[in-house]
Order: C-alpha cells, then structure tokens, then sequence
C-alpha cells in the first residue's frame, strides 16, 4: 500500500493548480444552463482545450494529454478545488465519448471526438422518452432503413442543454419486431436535421436547461450509427456505465463542497451568534460532510487502484452513485441550514450568502438520485448484481 | 376529553377549501409567479367570505375566531397554495393591530383589512425578510418589546427573489421613528403573536405536505415502468407510507398547540407546545418534499407540474 | 375540541394511583419470561385481580371494572408511571379476550373470561408456524374432524411464555382443500392434553420465554372452536387487530420510559462531566424521546375520540404500530448511548446501571417491529389500504 | 499512489483465516458463552501460526508486523467471532510491554505470550471494564501517562455479566503500587496504544458486520414467505444494499488509518483518521446488526443462529 502520489504526479499538480489559478475567471458565469451563461461557458471550455486541459485523459491526437487515472484525479482535484466554472461539455466528453473510443470506428473517431473536446460540436443526452424513464428498454422511438442510412421517429425528453447543442445521442428502436432491449441501435443525430423540433423545458431552478425533442422522419447517415445495428443496448450499457461510475463525480467535487462549507461554518460561527451555527449537531452535519467526502475520496482512490491492476468496475458503480449523490444532498442541506432565512435567496438578491450558490447547488445535487439511473434502481443492482439477491 | 373538531370548524373549512381551491388551480398559483403584485380580486373575494377579518373580534367586524378554529383554514390555504399572505394577516396582524393599536389606526385600518381592501404584513424579530412585500398596504414592525406601524409606501422594500416566487420577500429599508410607534412595552402580545406565527406556519406545512402526499400518490398510481405502476414497488409504497406516518403523527401536535392557544395558557410549556407542532411539521414536509421530487423522476425537476406548484 | 378529563376520570386516577402507591413490589419480581419471575408475576396478577384493577375496562361480571376507554388509558398511564410490573397475562387478556367478546358463545364467556383475568388459566398464543411468520395464511397445522370435536397436529412456534401456559390459541386447518386464509378455524387447545408436546426455546435476553409446540392428533372439544368453523382467517384478523391496534401499547408506557430517560439524562449530566450526557447532540435524542411519547400519546388521543364517536381504527392502526415499535427502539438506544460502556451489562451485574432494565429494555423493543406483523408488512398495509396504491 | 494490500498481506490473512473459521464454528463460540475460562488449545494454536507474536520484534521472536499487516487479521477475527481477547494482546499490549517493559519482564511474558502460553490485557484509561478478564495471565494498566503491569492473580476482579458472554467482564480490585509500575511519562506510547487499540475495535467491526450481511443475505434468499423468498421484496434488497454500502465505505477509512500508523505518523490529524475509521465501523455494524435481526425475524430473537453467535 503506497498512498502517495509520485513527484511526477505531483508536479503535474503543481503545473495545473498554477495554470488554475492564473485562468480561472474571478466572476462567475452564472448558471451554464441559461443562454448567456452557457455562452460563456463555452469560452471558458476553448481557453480549457487550447491549454490542453479539457480532456487531460484521453490521447494527444484528439486534443488530451494522455494522463493516467491518477493524474485525471489529480487535475479534478485542483479543477474543483479552484472553484472553476461547471463543464457545459460533459455529456459528451463522459458519457458519449467512452462509447465512441470503444466502439466508435477510426473515421468516427477521428470525426467526432476533437471537436467535442475542443467545444466546436456540441453533445446533449438523449436517453429518455416520456414513457421511458428507469425503464430505457421500454423506449417507443423508431429508425426506419432508407437508402444510405435511417429515418428517425420519436420523441426524447430530459435532455439536458439540448437548446444550446449541435447533437443529441441515443437509442432508436430498428428491428420493430423485436422486444425491449433487443433490437435497438445507438444513434447520433444532428439537431440541426430536417425533421427535428426542438421545446425548451422550465426546470426547478429556474433555467430552461432541460430540452424535449421530437423527431419526425430525420434522416441520419450510416457513418452516424454508433457500434452494431440492433446493438444499441450493449453499446448504450457501456455509457450508462460510465455515467454512473468513476467518471462523473470525481472526488475532488465533494471535497470541495465540503472546504465550502467549513468556510461557511466558521463564518457563520463568527459573525451569527444566535443561530444554527452555535448548534453542535450542526457542526456534527458538516464534520460528516467532511468525512463522508473523506470517505469517497478513499473509496474511489481504492477503485481506481483495483482498476489499474486489471480490475473492472461492475456492478459496484451503482454503490460509487448512491452514496455521492445523497452526499451532496446532505452537505447541500447542512449548508442550508446553516444560513438559515437566508437559503431560501436566489442568485442576484442583493441578500443572498454566496450569491445564492447553496441553494442552486441544492437543486442541483437534488437531481443527483434521480439522473444517470434513479437510487432505487441503483439500489437494486447493488443488492441483485452485488449481493446476489433473487431478481423476483 | 374530546380531540376533534366541531362541526362548525369543518363546515368553516369546507366553505373555504371550495373557493380556495377554485383560486388555486396551477395556471393561477403560476401566474402569481410572475406577476410583480397580488390578485386584488382573489383577496376580496376572501374578504367577502369573512375569512380576512375571521381572527377579528365581533365588535371590529370579525368572526372572533381563535386559533382552533382558524388552524384548519391555513392548512388548508398550505394545501392549496394560495399564494397569498393570509398567515400572516389573519394570525399575526391583525389581532396585533387590534389589540395594540390606537383607535384611530384601528378605525382607519381594520375593515379595509376585513374586507379585503389592504393586505396587513407583519416583521417579528428574527425574521429578516418580509413575505409578499410588494403587495402589502401596512406593515407592522417588531423591536425587542415595541412594535411599529408603517405603511407600505414608507417600507423602503429592498426586493429579493426567492425559490418560491410567489412569496415575494423583501428588507425592510425604513427606520422606525416616534411617530410609528404603535406600542411600547408590548412583550406580552407579542409573544403571542409569535407563537400565532408559528402555529399559522405550521399549519400551512402541514397543508402543503398532505398535497404533495395526494399529488405523489396519484402520480405512482399512473406512472408506468418495467409494466407495472411505479406506486405497486415496495421502496415506493414504503417511503409514502412513512411520509404519511410523520404527517399523521404532526397533526395532533399543531391541534394541540392550536387548543392551548385558544384556551389562552400561555407560558413555557405552551411555548414548547407550539415548538414542537413546528417541529413535527416541518419534518413530514422535508420529508415528503424529497420523496415527491424523488418519485417524480425528471418530471419533478421541471416547473410544470402541479406539484412545483402545490 | 376539549383536552382535559372529566372530574370523574380525574378521580379515579387518584384511586388508581393511590392504590398502585400502595401495592406495586418495592423490589422487581425479575423477568416474567423465566420460570421464577413468572412465578411472582402469578401472585402480582392476582393481586391486580382482587382489587379489580386486572382488567378494568371489562365488565363487572368478569372481573372488570365497565372502565371507558378514557378511563382505561388513565389506568394504564398511571400503571407505568408508578413502575408497576409487566403484565404476562397479556396474550390472553389482550389478543385473545377481544376475539371471546366479538365472537365467544355465552357458555365460552362465562367459563373462559373470569379465570384468565384472575390469571387461574393463562394463555399464550399459537399464531407462527416455521414456515409461516409474516404468511400466516401459508400455515400448515390442521384439524381433522372427529366424534365430538376435532383431531389437531402440526407445529406451532415463538409462543410467548408458552412453557408456563395453560393453553394456546390459534388458527388450524379445518378444509385441507380450501387455500390459504380459506378453510381455517380458531382453536383453543389445552397445552395439558394428550399429543401436546413443549419444547423451550432461548431468546436473545437469555430467557426461555418461547415454546414451541408440537401436536400429534390432539383432541379438542367442539366447545373450543372460537367463531364458525372455516372461519377462523374473520375471526383471528379481529385479534391480530388488537395486537396491533390501540390495545396493547397504550401511551403511558412510552410516556414512562421518556420520563425514566430524561431522568437517567439529569443524573449522568452531573456526574459524568466527560460521557455522552455532555454533547447536545445526546440531549436532543432524549427532547425526541419526550416529544415522541407526547405525538404519540396525541395521536391515541384523536384515534380514541374517533372511535368514541362511533368510527373505527381500520389499516390506521398500522401507523400507530410502526409509529410504538421504532421509538421504542430509538428511546431505548439514547439510554444506551447515554451510559456508554456500562450498557452492555445484564441484570445482576453489580456495576450495571438501574440494574440492566435499559439493555433489557432494548432487547424488548427490537422485537417490537418484527411482531404483531414486522413493520414492512405494516408499510404495505399503509400503502396499499390507507392511501390505496396497487398491490401488485 | 496503490490502495491495497499486498500479496503477503492477503497470504496471512488466509491462512489465519482457514484457522480461525475451524475454530470457530457455532457450537464452539456457544460453548465459549458457558465457559468459565479461555479455549487454552485454540490459543496455543494461534501462538503456533505466529499469529499471537506478530507484532513483536522479530528479536523478540515476532513478525514485526505493523497495523496495516494486522488490520485485516482482526477484521477476519471479528468475522468468526473469536471468542479470544485477540485485538488486545497482539494490537495493544504486546507492543506495549516490548516497548516500556523492563528486560526482566520481557524475559518473563513475552515468549509465553507469543507462544500461546499466556494471555495479556489492557486497561486503558476512560475503559471501566477489563474484557476477557477471567482469561488474563498478565495485565496491563494505564494510569494518566504511567503504565502499570499487574499479574492476574492480583487483580481482585469484581466480575460483570454482559451481553456478549464469550468476552467476559470485570472491574480492576486492585490498587496499582510502586512495585506494578512499568514505566511513568510514557504518554506517547499510550497514545499511540490507544489509536492501535482503536483500529483493532474498528476491523474487528468491520468484519462482525460482514459476517452479519453474508448470513442474513443467505438467510433471505431461502426463507420464503407469499410464495417467494423474501430476498427478493424490495424493502428487503434496498436495506441490504444500504448496509453494504456503508460497509464498503467504511473499510476504506480503516485502511487508511492502518496506512497512516504503519508508516510511524502521529498527531492530531492521525488521531483523527483513527476516530473516522471507528465512527464508520460503528455506524456500518449497528446498521447491520439492526437488519440482521429484523430480516431474521422471530428466529433472530433466539440464541439458536449463528447470526446470534456472530
């Protein structure tokens, strides 16, 4: 056991927390689920890629620097820890993207992936359906065969940022007599396509963040399947995995949130006598915030170890995203308290604490045990593929 | 010992859940998002009903309601998301106002208020903000043991935007001069009135709770996955029974609260009553809040539920 | 709405508490659960009957007292508060005596109702078998028909106290062609008659208060058939009712254990100035214990108005079940952690603290979710018949 | 940066385990409950396999393992539930005593004690109770920052009966002299005893709530009950997944202090690691020891499982 970085790790730590540091922008861009803020973002994403940190993880070729898994941890860590800006880019550099490096073929690689990570062409998810939500392989939209690729039908929901993006990814059900999740294919469809609409979608927090889209006959090359025909839930598994697992939710995030909150604690310890502060169960709430982070820091650290010896992480993703996303629930919810007749502000009131940043970061994490596979399901998993539990 | 309601209190409930519910239907909760004030026609139609001026005693045109008989009509303002400051005028001001205030403030004030005319507000100490500050008429201002009246165009609002846009919150800009004093040396009322405050909230928890619970039930009962309701899994039916379980185990205790204070006790243990009815409720909402984000899936996330509305 | 008692109800809690003053043991009778604490138990029951304080809401002609309902909750506040034994005629008096009353022949009443509560005749119930816990309706012991009565055999199991009972009651099957809650019949059988055979079984408190219960074709009276004969699913759901419903855990007793435990509270707060009993956190697990105990007794309060005015507890009562047998655990784990290292002591130690009632206690209220029907199927109850979701 | 152990790490742990798991099957702890004193075969047994000395100098005739090599042998001791005061002996007073002993003293005990002739306990400050008491040949006492040794016909144990009756309990009789003393200002070596003392408590937890889940998942996967097993009920399944989850979570912890002492660190930030390590272990078995006996139902009340001996 060796729970060191190497001077080479950690002089790659060195250089990005200095890079950071000098490049972070003072202002907030406010939220990157809005139009002008998603604007901004995307500048923020093209100084990330001409320094070469927007996808550190993958090769040099399409834009990374081909760093190991602990050097992504690493560059997380510092990510988060600078309070940089939220990553409009990553449904598709985390969750299309592993799918296109396993499954993709060389031209689609060499097509698709710079430009994503460059934030030239951008990614939104297009998983669900209204009817199909935990249950995916009970999705209805359908790909007809046509000359030199397929007609796309249907209707996708919940797809975050679609409004301000160029693609969506997915899955089309090709083979109609097929049942469930066989005879699907995975998709990429230009957003700009004959055929598509694209609704706006008022979410909780007050952004329209959310897109439905519905499609009506789009034609969408062959060049653009992704994997096998009829394939399309083995190669989406892989995402859906990926998704859940390791890649999302780095350490470094929580880590961060719970620094946040110390801060906010002995603030509010200092300068608000009479309030929750002064309460020891609340101090109790934030030290847990800072072990539990701790805690998923350590959990992840011996995740990655088991992968780089050869290991795979199965089923053992769904415990990584129960206990990440009711963290930050939790640690959200402390933060909360703690500021009391305040929490309720939002961004931009002349009263609000830290501009309102609890509270988004509140509706934020509360989407966290619903997205990427609910915590029910996640629940399930755990207890059928881990433990071994009889499915009915 | 007898713990229930009496038949007037339920028939008083009754009438009022029939209007409030028929003001409240989402697209209306929804416009009162957006608008900058109130629906004067809403509160007027309130005021006609008596429930404005239902705290009021028969002399200054009220029902002489206490708070036993009026707990139940805030939860049922919580459970339709009036977006209004009912709680506020009914529980707080306006028995302030007339017990404090001077005859001519009373005279002036008071039936406008009952009618439906003006929108009292009330800052306790403690609160920073003012709730539905733009649309209110008079403000009544607490410091340590005196209390203020200022009329809303003197407020100096410094406006905020919170989660819930319908109650619109602000700071309260104004200073509180001679002038405005309305009495001195009031501790006794006051604290009073901030037991009323926190009961009139509980109630409107409790309220806001039992329809996120009906809201959340009706939509597993509906929403399909792997070929069955949602409703029909065992970790669905569990979290809505508990949620149910807690809101079961708070009502007594805001009942309780409520009798006491109609009773008149005062003094710790009534206060510790009162704390608790908070407590308990507060509770089963946090609770059922979550689950109903929870259980909605992605669609709870979104503004265009009945639910984001309730 | 009227929350005080009548002058008349406020008398007899004087009578009844003066009485208790005067007659509870100064010294404990140990545990009812092993033969010798059983044994004073006896005489403690029989005291309870001379006074007519065994069974005050029944009728005078069998020992009672006609107490209301309001009256009995005073009788059994006050039976609590004054530290006053358990009770080891409960089955009987509280499971099994309802079910004479609603469904009893007037020949069963007369003989059945006045010895059991002067504890002449105990009774233990015979509901689990090995394969049927929360199933009951999977229950395989049957009852052939013979001249005169019946021919019972099977096994039955977790009889309470059952080795030092008269008899069992419980459910047999009469129709060995009808299906699960079809074709069974209500039994009282004498643990006294040929074919009985008593088995001991050890429980987690170190006392032998289970029995199981083997019958090989034991005869039994056609006088001891309670309700129609294939009726016994009807007849039994009113006892298991009971046991769930208002009957067996009346406020008082968590009313008492709150008011124990904010005393243990006071006493460790000044002399043990390093232990737990100094951390807030600690202090609002006993406010909770107290402000449980008050939701609780409020809530009984309201069911027992409704019922006075004529309603009934219906699928309710399993709120009230969860709602007892989770605080119970929570109230007993907060005097566990209060006295930290001592809690593991059992009675008899001579450093255990209040004699190891607390750990006893704990041991006897972590069965409490798991009898009467465990808590999950009480959340199923819940679901499914209070706010109707769909069983399957 | 490699978090986990190493291949010999995992050998030992092994072949402990083979030992461990033969000795104690159900019927053996269940007589460990009703013995008056200590399985002296079983112990020399541990002496043999090294087990015993391991973390004595190899001078000494020990492994010179540090914490880290002997985290995962107490975690699978709590696993088995080893009716043997194992924790104390290898992970608090051996180390002790070859730190602060006198030469005459280590002459005496420490060959006997790895070689399974004698048994050498703990009594650090702010502990009532002496666990394993009746068992001891030898026992070590804190006193402020001095350390005391105390042979175990002096002790003048006032025995206790507590819940679990293989680790019996005693209070300490005897008063600490002169002549007992071991070494006084040896407050850095008791600190580090107590954080070794510690993550003993903690593996050992950790392996009592893996043993906990692996029988009760068993048990739910043949118990039947409306026609299925009742493994297969979502309330079920969800628990379970929480209690591996906070196992899982836990174990990381653990390791990490292990890692953290091993390497020689000290300090405040060590201590806490060490107190995280314990604070998760805890929650994680009490979590699990709740499910397990709820999901056991009936039967889980009784002495007659294995899950009651584990």
């Amino acid at each position: 056991m060796d729970l060191a970085f190497t001077s080479q790790e950690e002089a790659f730590r060195k250089e990005v927390r200095a890079w950071l540091e000098a490049n972070v922008p003072k202002e907030s861009l406010g939220s990157g689920d809005t139009r002008d803020g998603f604007a901004r973002h995307l500048e923020w994403e093209k100084t990330l890629f001409e320094a070469r940190y927007s996808v550190v993880s993958w090769p040099e070729e399409y834009g990374g620097r081909g760093a190991s898994l602990w050097e992504w941890l690493i560059f997380e860590e510092e990510y988060y820890r600078a309070g940089a800006p939220s990553r409009v880019t990553q449904n598709g550099i985390f969750l299309l993207a592993p799918t296109i490096f396993e499954f993709g073929t060389a031209e689609q690689k060499s097509r698709l992936l710079r430009p994503m990570a460059a934030a030239e062409h951008l990614w939104a998810q297009g998983w669900s359906e209204p009817g199909s939500g935990s249950d995916l392989a009970s999705l209805k939209s359908s790909a007809k065969r046509t000359d030199g690729g397929w007609l796309l039908s249907g209707q996708k929901t919940w797809c975050t940022r679609g409004s301000f993006c160029d693609s969506i990814f997915g899955l089309f059900r090709t083979d109609p007599e097929a049942q469930r999740h066989h005879g699907l294919t995975y998709f990429l469809v230009s957003l700009k396509a004959p055929g598509v609409t694209l609704r706006g979608v008022d979410r909780l927090d007050g952004d329209e963040g959310f897109a439905e889209v519905f499609l009506e006959d789009v034609f969408v090359p062959d060049q653009d399947v992704l994997g096998g025909v009829n394939q399309g839930w083995q190669v989406a598994m892989a995402t859906t995995s990926s998704e859940r697992g390791l890649s999302l939710r780095s350490p470094g995030r929580f880590l961060a949130t719970a620094e946040r909150l110390i801060d906010l604690y002995r603030r509010y310890r200092q300068q608000d006598p009479s309030g929750a502060a002064q309460d020891p169960a609340l101090r109790d709430r934030v030290l847990k915030a800072y072990m539990d982070a701790e805690a998923y820091q350590l959990y992840t650290l011996r995740t990655v170890t088991k992968m780089k010896s050869g290991g795979s992480i199965g089923p053992e993703s769904s415990l990584n995203k129960i206990f990440w996303s009711e963290m930050d629930v939790a640690n959200h919810e402390t933060a909360l308290d703690l500021i009391g007749p305040y929490a309720e502000l939002e961004e931009g009131s002349a009263a609000a604490i830290d501009d309102g940043s609890w509270l988004k970061g509140y509706q934020f994490a509360l989407a966290g045990p619903i997205y990427a596979g609910t915590n029910e399901i996640q629940r399930n998993v755990v207890a059928e593929r881990v433990l071994g539990l009889p499915r009915k | 010992m007898h713990f229930a309601f009496s038949e007037d209190q339920e028939l008083f409930r009754a009438s009022f859940k029939e209007v409030c519910e028929r003001a409240c239907d989402p697209s209306r909760v929804r416009k009162a998002w957006e608008a900058a004030t109130g629906d004067d026609a809403l509160w007027k139609q309130l005021g006609e009903l008596g429930v404005l001026g239902m705290t009021l005693s028969e002399e200054a045109g009220g029902l002489a309601m206490g708070e036993l008989d009026w707990v139940l009509i805030l939860e049922e303002a919580g459970r339709c998301g009036l977006p209004e400051p009912l709680a506020d005028h009914t529980a707080v001001a306006l028995p302030l106002l007339e017990e404090l205030g001077s005859n001519a403030l009373k005279a002036e004030w008071l039936p406008r208020a009952a009618a439906g005319d003006a929108r009292i507000g009330v800052l306790l100490e403690g609160s920073p903000f003012v709730a539905f500050a733009s649309e209110l008429d008079l403000l009544l201002v607490q410091r340590g043991a005196s209390l203020y009246a200022v009329p809303a165009k003197d407020c100096a609002w410094e406006a905020q935007t919170s989660l819930d846009h319908s109650r619109k919150l602000a700071k309260l800009g104004a200073e509180m001069s001679e002038e405005r004093l309305l009495a001195a040396n009031a501790s006794d009322a006051l604290d009073r009135a901030l037991n009323r405050a926190v009961l009139a909230q509980s109630a409107e928890l409790l309220g806001t709770c039992q329809r996120m619970l009906d809201l959340t039930v009706d939509y597993v009962k509906v929403r399909h996955q792997f070929g069955k309701p949602i409703g029909s899994y065992q970790a669905v039916k569990h979290r809505l029974a508990d949620a149910l379980l807690r809101l079961e185990f708070a009502k007594p205790l805001a009942y309780r609260a409520a009798h006491s204070l109609s009773e008149g006790l005062s003094g710790a243990e009534v206060d510790a009553q009162v704390s608790m009815a908070r407590l308990y409720a507060r509770d089963a909402a946090e609770f059922m809040a979550k689950a109903a984000l929870q259980l909605h899936g992605a669609i709870g996330y979104t503004l265009n539920t009945t639910f984001s509305c309730g």
